[in-house]
Parts: C-alpha cells; structure tokens; sequence
C-alpha cells in the first residue's frame, strides 16, 4: 500500500536505511582516517545523503551512474556492498576496485557503477559518450553524472552537455549543489549562481530541487527520469544542498562560518525522513531501533572484511597497466 | 608474392577506416568536420554518403568534449574512431586520454576496458607555422597505459587501423599530413600490419638510423645515397612509440655498433632521447661510436619555407651526420 | 556635418576604403596563394568585412584587439600597414611578424593588435586576462575579442566568458557568426543556434546584430563600446554575417549549396554601404571612382613591398623562442 | 657565513610568494582556493587577509580560463603568479601554456612578451591515487619557449619565485607536494636563486647522481650512506629542466666518469632519458661505465601505501644502483 508519496513501509525502510548506512558509513570512515586506515584524499558527504538516495532509487540496475570522488553515498545507493567499499579504502585487495583506487575512485561494473572520478567534470564527458553508446546500441538504459557545482565551471561541462543536446541521449545530469568547492562560494564560482539556468542555453530541460528532502527529490528525480528514458534526451537536474563536514580532511574550514553549517544541520535530511515516515506510519519506532542496530552490525561488518583483507602482492604493481588478455 | 599497387597515403588510410566500419558495426568515426566537409584533409571523403550520419559523426569544436565522449562510449560497447583533426589540438583532450583512457583500467583494478582508437594527423611540411606544425609524438608516448603508435608507410596507412581497433586497450595512432599526396607502391591485397613491433625497413650493417613517421622515407633516401658513398645503413621504422619495441633496436644497433636517432618532434625529452637511453643501458658495451640524435629545431614553427625546412633533419643532414659518425 | 547615423563625408569615405580595401586586398592575396607567393593556410574573410570595419571604427588606438586566423581585415581596420601585412603573408622578414607568423598570425603591438590566433577559441581566456590587466592598471582601455560561432562551443568560450563577467573586466566579446565552422553549420554546432541566448547564462549582456549591414553593425558597436568602456564589464555582440569564399584555400565546399551562397552574396555589405552613401550624399561618384583607384596603388604598394621583402637568414632560426634581453 | 634558521618548505615557499607581493604592485597570485581556503595546502594562508582580494584571487574551477587569463593579463603589463593547485589539473591548461604562453614571443617575430609564472605542486607520497600523484616535468620540460624549474630543496622554495618573476619569458614552477612539511636549514638571509643553472649539492668523485625535485634529498641521504661503505658520489641537482643546463653534468660526469640518473616521473621519454642521451653525445668517451636510470614505474600510480612506494625509487633503491655500478 502505497501512500500519497509513493512509498510503502518496505520501500520507506529500504530508503531510511539506506541513508543511515551512508551516514553511518562515513562518519565511520572519519574515525578510521585518524587512525590511519584510511589515507589519501577523503571526502565526506554528511548532509547530502538525500541526493544520491533520490536520484539513485529511481534507477534501474542497467543504468549507467558515474560520479565524482566524493561518491561512497552512492556507491552503496547503487548495492555496492560496504565491507567492499570499506576495503577500498583500506587499499585492500578485496576493495571493489581492487585497492588501487580508495576513496576517490570506486568502481562496480558489474553493478554499472563507474566511478569515483576525481578530476572534477572529467567525467562529465563520458557520460555523454556512455549515453551515446546505449543510443547507438537501441539498450534503453540511461546515464547518470553526478557532479558539484564547482564542477560546472569547467568547459567540460559546456561541452558535454552542448554534445549531449544535440545528439539527443539520455543522460541526465545531477548536479549536487552544496555551495562550495573547497573553499570556494558559489558567488565566487559563477556569474549567475543559479545552475538550472545554464541548462537553457544548451536546449536542455533544467529543474532545481530542494536537496535536502528526500520526498521532493524523490519526486523530482522519478519524473526526470521517466523523462530522459522516454525522451531519449539529456535533462539537468540541480540539487541545492549542503556538506555538513570540511571539504576534506584536510580543511581547516576558514572560509565559512560555523553558524552557516548549524543554520543547515537543521535541514539534516536524514532525522527529517525520519521524522515523517513516524508521522505517516509508514515505520515505528520499534522498527527504528532495530535498523539502527542493523546499522551497526553492518558497519562492523564492513570494518571487519576490510581489516581482514589482504594487500596486494608488490609484483603486481604493473598489472592492469595494459589489458591481460589482448582480445577485445 | 601478390602484385602492386599505386596509392596515395590518404587513399590507404581511408581504406583502412572504410574496411573498418564495414567490419563492425559498433565502429563510428567521429571528429571534426569528418563527414559533411569530407575530413579536413579529405582522408574521409564520401564516407558519410556511404555510411550514414551514425556511423560518421561531425561533431562542434569541443575537443575535450567529444574525446571524452569517445572514450565513454568505449566504455559502454561501442569501438569508436574518434579523429581529432590535428595533433595540433591535442592538447585540448590531453586530460581525457591520460586521465581517463590510459587511467580507467588499472586505477579499476582491471574492470574498465577504454578500446577507443584516436587518430590525429600531425607534423610539419605545409608552412603552417607555429600553432599547427606540431609533432606531439612524445608527448603521448611518456604516458603507461596508452599504445601509441606512428603511421611512417603507406603499408601502415593501409593496414594499422584495424589492428588498433582489435586492441582492447587506447592506441593513439599519429599520421602525417604532409604525406598524404604521397604515392607508393603497396601489395594489392596488403593486409592488417602489427601494433607492436618495431619493423626493419632496410637491412644495413654498417650503421642504424632509427625514426618513425616522416624520418621513415626520409632516412630510406638517406639510406639509399649512402649505399652509392659504400654505406650500408639499417633503417628502423619504430612504428610503435609506447611500449617501445626495445628488442628490434638493441638487435640492430649490436650488429651494426653504431646508431643515429632521427626525428622532427623537438630535440629534447623525445622519443630519440628514450632510444638513445635504452641502448647506453642494454647496448654500451657494443658500441663503436657515441649515438647521435637529428632532432627537430627547439622553436615554434616559423611560417617561411626556408625556415620551416631548416627546422627538421632533412635527407642531407641524416646523410651528413652518417657520415660523421663513421668518417669522422 | 554628421547624418542621423552619425557619418559625415569623411568618415564615411574612409569606411568605405576600408571596406574595399580589405576585399580588394584579399582577392589579391587569393590570386597570389595560386601563384603560391603565399602558402599555408589562408582565411578569407570576403562578405563579413562589415564587422570588423563596424566594431574597430568604434575603438579607441589603445585598446586592445585579439582575432583568429581570419583577421586580415582586422589588422587593415587597425591601421596596419597593407604592405606589412603583405610582407607577412610572403614570410618575409618586412612583415608584421617578422615573417615568422605568415597570415594566421598578424600581430602588432604597437597598433594594440594582438593576433592572430589559430587555435579555435584560445584566444579568449587571453582577452579576459588583458582586460583584467587593465582594470587591475587602471588603465581606461578596453579589450576586443572576435571568434566564430564555432569558437563558442569551446570549454574555453565557457570558462573566459564567466570569468569576465565575475571580474568585472571591460571585454567585448565579438561572435562572429558566419553560420559555418569549416564545413560544419550552426545547427550541427549548437543545440541553441542563437549564440546570443549564451550571454545570460553568464549574467552577461547580448544582443544579436545583422552582420551585414555596416550601419547596423555601428550603432550596436557603438553602443556595446560604449557600454563596456562606462560600465567596465563584458558585453557579447553577434554578428550575424557570412563568408562568401571557402573556409581556406583547401576547401572544396561540399557542405553547403552554391544557391545559398549566391543569396547571401544579394546582401554583400560593400555594395549596400556604397549605395546608402551614394543616396544619402555622403559621397559622389567621382570620389568613388578616385577611391577604387587609390585602392588600385594601394594594393599594388602592398605587393610591391612583400617582393622587395627580404628573407630572414637561416641563422635567426632559433631568436625569439626566449627574449634576447632578460630583463622583465 | 650567516646564521641558519629551520623552515618548512612551506614556509619557504610562502615566504617566496609573500616577498614578491610586497615588491611590486604588478605581481598577484591567482588560482583555485588560494584565498579564503588558504591554499589547497596552506602555502597561501592569511595572505588574502594581508593583500585584499585584488591581489590574491580565487578563481572558478576553469584551469584553461584562469591560466589563459593570467598569460593574457600578462601580455598586457601585469606578472600574475599563476597557481595550478596540482599540476594533476595541469593538463586542462596546457594548451594555453603551449600554444599561447610558449609561442607568442617567437610567432611574433620578438613582439610579445609573457611573462607569466605559473606554480604547480607536483608528486607522489599522499596516497593520493592515480589522479593526483602526477609528475609531469616531463611534458613540460619538451616545449620550447618555457622555462621549467624544479623545486628541490628548501632554499630554492624561498628564492626561485623571485628570479622566475624577474624572467621575461614564461616560468613553470613546479613544487612537491609531500615535501612541504619537511623541515630543513637555511639561511636565515637566504635570497634569490638562480633558475639557468644546475647545482651541485654534494660533490664527490666516484659517480654522479643527477635528480631533481624529490630525488635530490633521497640523493643526498643515499650519499651519506654510501659514503660509510667507501663510495663518494657526486650529487647534481638539475633544478632547471628546460634548457638544461648541460655543462653543470657533463662537468660532473667527465670527472667521476659513472652516473646514476633519478626521477620520480615515468621511466621512459623522461628528464632522464634527455640527460642520458646527452651524456652519451658529449661524455661517451669519459664513460667507464653506462649510464642508468632509475625512473618512476610505469603506471597510474595505485593508492595503498605499499604499492606507492614501490612506484618510484626510494633511498635504498638509489644506493643499490650505486652499489650495482660501481661494483658490478
Ligand atoms: C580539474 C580539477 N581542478 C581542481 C581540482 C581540486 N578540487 C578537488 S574537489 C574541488 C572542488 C569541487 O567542487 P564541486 O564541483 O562543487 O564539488 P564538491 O566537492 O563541492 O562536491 C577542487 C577544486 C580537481 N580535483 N580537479
Ligand atoms: C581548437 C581547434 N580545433 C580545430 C581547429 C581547426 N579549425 C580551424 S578553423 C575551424 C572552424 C572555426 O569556425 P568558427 O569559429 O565559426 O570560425 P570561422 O572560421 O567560421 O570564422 C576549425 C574547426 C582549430 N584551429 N583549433
Ligand atoms: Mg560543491
Ligand atoms: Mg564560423
């Protein structure tokens, strides 16, 4: 039984879960970066989990998604398994991209999970070309590029949607506004601040959303999806949201005011979720503690496959560098 | 032994892309002015009458857009021969390739396959001067994960193509504009030729010129003078520019003890550079002589003929600096 | 004594010599590419002499002026001397380049002209920048940039345009639209044919004007200058026009219909201009007849001075690739 | 000899910077979150709030834009200070760096200057994955008309910036990212250093070791460790790999007649191939042993620690390959 919104008490479970354990997941990860399982670049997305939620469960397994280096929320929207994303991050060889990526660059292909790209807007491009590809091959799945709005600065941006525009494909364009990139405000960034704007001047349909609520972006996401799968075409989608932590872990956060973050943590998608499936009855409180403990038991999962997995063997540092079966 | 043919370079490249798409029919051209124009130095002519405007793209000025567009359609299935029109804009699409098609599969961990194929024509000889005389060769050949190779013969006009395009990994393949009115003799059924090996184009004893692209039938007329002064010089096609086929040339240069390194791309940090590295290292004890370089001028291309000529070795100069080395 | 559209007999004399003088100039540089005196590529500009003449006559001689590699009617309308230009399309060490930038690369610094650009859209990053450097300089000078519609599907016409308009630099961005890159149209460039409607995406004022009528293109120039000069910001001006020639000398034309071509030849803009200033008695007869005289000498000076030109030696080859005197 | 201070080689560098702004009023830096982020990595820290937004930019994502930018505001009479966070980005602007910034002297015929620096921090030793551990002296040091310099060592940190801004031509300077917490002496008067010249930093008499960047500190400790097993090596630091300065290690090889050259960047078509090669055409006959190189593996680099360390060569690796060479 569906409610006025869509979801039932499975879905709304599935959904409420799934925004804890990215929640969860990272601040998990955080903890992990100051012991030192974690190193490299680590970018959190606390407060944005109600975008990669959104878009994500509007998808079909055989769409496309690509995203930037701040993907671990959507990776595990898309069914990558925790403890295989936690190992990559560990740099373990059981890692979902077999170590050798981290945190940046998680990669699922059998889940059609590609990347974890951290040249910010290089992937925006390919995503033109995959949807390109899916046209060509008459497959009716679509591509999905999740991106910042730093990232809409670059010409990649210009260009790939212009080439998405005028070869009709389907792909459609996320672009997570969280106000920043690094410590860079948007106003500094764009001449025009509103980036459902740009969409127009490639013939490209364009919708802003309130990204910090998961029925609004559920909603915008279902029918900008329908649209691109039945259109063929390119649509972008802007989501207004906010990231509750540092760029980073190294940022030292000069450029913003704490009273802007605590303004926002109010938005926190996650108890406001939560807050409204109580409200409709789609969850009790019962089934709440049981997730959380769910949660918990699922982190620690996590945490365990990557502490137990194993590194990959100094010999096979030059492997992959080229195909190891020359066939296409 | 098959009978010969005349043909023109350009004639033999187009060969090879029309056996191509007729081969397979995930393969499209795509590039600017590749259809519509007939290819900016009609190498595709009449291609997009005879195949259709899916299988012959014209795409906007937008290099970085429409490789990387290539190189995600690669990704999702397709075989794509992305033509960027001349070298001389690649450095546009630079972070494309090396960031994205010679990254993807290793930083994966061996789950993304690029098999995109990237043609750019390139190098001096039609005073074009500064920003369109480049010979970017190795540029592309100091980044693992590409296959670059050089397009020095009509033969490997003919028939390079496809062995690219079989490969499941990026290859760069470099032609020369300033020998497409070239005519030469080829075999009537001359077929697909090797990507990875460096090819013997005239057996010598006395010395080894090694080059690849234009050096190729410049160093065989060289070759050719010298044998009247008594000089038997080997000639070495390099052909594939990453991974060097390191073996031909240390073969060659411990027969003949001595060896000069020909190429038009800027003297310093070339591929001649990394040659002459490799035989100090796996050759030293067997050389008669020091090897010497004939390298490009290190300016910007001047318009002037003359200039332009002075600016890359040209036949006396190969043959003046054989010479030199064993006459000394 | 100024008409309603501010010309008075001199003014409009000198425009019109302008006008037949970049047209005289450039058959005559067609006739001596097939005599080849000039070799390289060569751009002819025939048909949209309007706008260069439209948008310069408005600047002052310390702005700054960028173009492509079709800006021979750009360096005329500056005041660079025909002779000297000529010079520089022979290579010869008279010209304005010295010789060494043949006609894709006019440059003068003393006239503010700063070329001559043939890397499609690289130019304006540049623009922005100069322009930047006068506002930091305080200088009250502006910068004028021309590209084509095929430019400003570049990344790069998206990343110097949003800069501009955060700086607040005083740059006017001049498209000139001739509805074709090479042999690609607009339709096949851009998925929104009107290059006006990208301005606002940049918070940027534009405005589209007929590029074939020179009155038109005075007042909207006028006007954009004016605009810039006062309010220190950028401005986009369309010049919708068309080029009656080939792309370059290597262009079969195979894109478009010779009927297309002949109608916009009904609305050349040197003849209009002459007819309006003939109507208007901005100029007699006489005064025409004298003008296609001076033109005659004129181009013949030109010629004169690029065959009494002189080449550079051999040994120069290698100046300028750093500065002769290092000191900033 | 004046007194010795510790500095970081961050400080160095800020230190650099700072001096350079308060000297002229034309110098500013520009680059992404160099500002109110305080520098992706703190070098720029508190200088916003001691130069105001004029001189200290931050600027969108839009590397070809911003960098297009600075070479054009250099044009017109400013000395921008360019930072590229990483040169990871580097590739996005490189046709602007090549094409415009290294180009437009010598296609003018000497008209045009460029005086533009523009910083990039470079290297491995975060754990920062394929994307973000490039190094690409390499590429750069290929391109005539730049001056490239490596940043070795703590006392060039503090002074190359100011020769490099007194250069009239085009300055890349490239910076280690994993050596800007690293503590050494200096000077505490330490001034400006020369960028046309090669150093010397620790002389001896059995083997030349010839780095640059992050090789020379690893050189210098594999020499005091040799040195307690008998073997006194030379150590040369390049500094400057475009033009290099020859005769600095043709010196040093002429006298220890052995040398080891060391690079973190990729093995092949490297700064070491070109000094090899060169070593070969003016020192064979001083040679009484080949010369080796020990390069950076050939691959994306992956992340787990283990595997990034066996990318490039360490200290260790260093004194083997003396070992191996001097007592095979
Ligand atoms: C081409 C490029 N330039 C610079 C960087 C360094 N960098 C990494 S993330 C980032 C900010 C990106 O902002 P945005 O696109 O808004 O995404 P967000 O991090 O806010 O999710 C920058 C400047 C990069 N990775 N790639
Ligand atoms: C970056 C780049 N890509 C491709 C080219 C080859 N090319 C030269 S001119 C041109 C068409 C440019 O069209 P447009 O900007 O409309 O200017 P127009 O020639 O029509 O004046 C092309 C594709 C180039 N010079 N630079
Ligand atoms: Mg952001
Ligand atoms: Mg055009």
């Amino acid at each position: 039984m569906k409610n006025k919104n869509n979801l039932d008490p499975e879905k709304a479970e599935k959904l409420l879960f799934q925004m804890l354990l990215m929640r969860k997941f990272e601040e998990k990860s955080a903890e992990l970066y100051t012991k030192e399982k974690i190193r490299g670049f680590l970018h959190l997305y606390i407060g944005e989990e109600a975008v990669a939620t959104g878009i994500i469960q509007a998808l079909k397994p055989e769409d496309y998604i690509l995203a930037t280096y701040r993907e671990h929320a959507h990776a595990l929207a898309r069914g990558v398994d925790a403890g295989v994303i936690m190992a990559e991050m560990y740099g373990k060889q059981e890692g979902c991209s077999r170590g050798r990526g981290g945190s940046m660059h998680l990669f699922d292909k059998e889940k059609n999970f590609f990347g974890g790209n951290a040249i910010v807007s290089g992937h925006l491009p390919l995503a033109t070309g995959m949807a390109l590809a899916s046209k060509k091959l008459k497959r009716d799945n679509i591509t999905v590029c999740f991106f910042g709005e730093g990232a809409a600065a670059e010409g990649e941006f210009h260009e790939a949607l212009n080439l998405a525009s005028l070869w009709k494909v389907p792909v459609l364009f996320v672009c997570e506004n969280n106000l920043y990139a690094m410590g860079t405000a948007l106003r500094y960034t764009h001449a025009v601040q509103e980036i459902e704007k740009k969409g127009p001047a490639y013939g490209i349909e364009s919708k802003a959303v309130d990204g910090m609520d998961l029925l609004k972006l559920m909603e915008a996401a279902n029918k900008a999806v329908e649209q691109v799968r039945s259109s063929g075409e390119p649509y972008l989608l802007v989501c207004n949201t906010y990231r509750f932590r540092a760029h980073s872990m190294f940022d030292a956060e000069l450029y913003r005011d704490k009273t802007e973050v605590e303004k926002w943590k109010k938005r926190d998608p996650i108890p406001k979720f939560r807050k409204y499936l109580l409200k409709e009855n789609l969850i009790s409180e019962a089934k709440v503690q049981e997730l959380e403990k769910r949660l918990n038991t699922e982190i620690q999962k996590a945490v365990d496959l990557a502490e137990a997995g194993t590194w990959e063997a100094k010999e096979e540092l030059t492997r992959f560098v080229y195909s190891e079966n020359p066939v296409s | 032994m098959s009978e010969l043919k005349k043909i023109t370079y350009r004639e033999a490249l187009k060969a090879g892309i029309r056996e191509a798409l007729l081969n397979d029919d995930r393969v499209f051209l795509m590039g600017e002015d590749v259809g519509r124009y007939g290819g900016a130095f009609a190498v595709s002519k009449s291609l997009l009458e005879e195949f259709g405007e899916d299988r012959i793209m014209d795409v906007p000025l937008s290099e970085s857009g429409f490789v990387g567009a290539g190189i995600g359609a690669s990704l999702a299935g397709m075989k794509p021969i992305v033509e960027v029109m001349t070298v001389n804009f690649g450095l546009l699409p630079m972070d494309q390739i090396v960031n994205n098609a010679a990254t993807l599969l290793h930083m994966s961990g061996g789950q993304l396959n690029v098999p995109v194929v990237i043609r750019m024509s390139c190098g001096i000889g039609k005073q074009l001067a500064a920003q369109h005389s480049h010979s970017w060769e190795p540029l592309f050949a100091h980044i693992p994960g590409l296959v670059v190779v050089s397009v020095g013969t009509h033969e490997d006009a003919r028939g390079m193509l496809h062995t690219a395009l079989e490969h499941p990994d990026p290859v760069i393949i470099f032609e020369y504009t300033s020998m497409l009115n070239l005519e030469a003799e080829i075999q009537i059924d001359a077929g697909h030729t090797d990507i990875s090996r460096a090819k013997v184009r005239r057996e010598g004893k006395d010395i080894s010129i090694i080059t690849y692209g234009i050096g190729v039938y410049k160093a065989l007329e060289a070759a050719k003078r010298l044998s009247e002064q008594g000089i038997d010089a080997e000639v070495i096609d390099l052909r594939v520019l990453r991974p060097l086929d390191e073996d031909c040339f240390i073969k060659s240069v411990s027969k003949t003890h001595r060896a000069l390194l020909v190429e038009e791309a800027w003297a310093s940090v070339n591929i001649s550079s990394e040659v002459s590295a490799r035989i100090m290292e796996n050759a030293f004890y067997e050389l008669d002589a020091p090897v010497k370089r004939l390298g490009g001028s290190e300016v910007p291309i001047p318009y002037p003929l003359h200039l332009e000529n002075a600016s890359v070795p040209q036949v006396e100069d190969i043959e003046n600096a054989v010479i030199k080395i064993l006459r000394p």
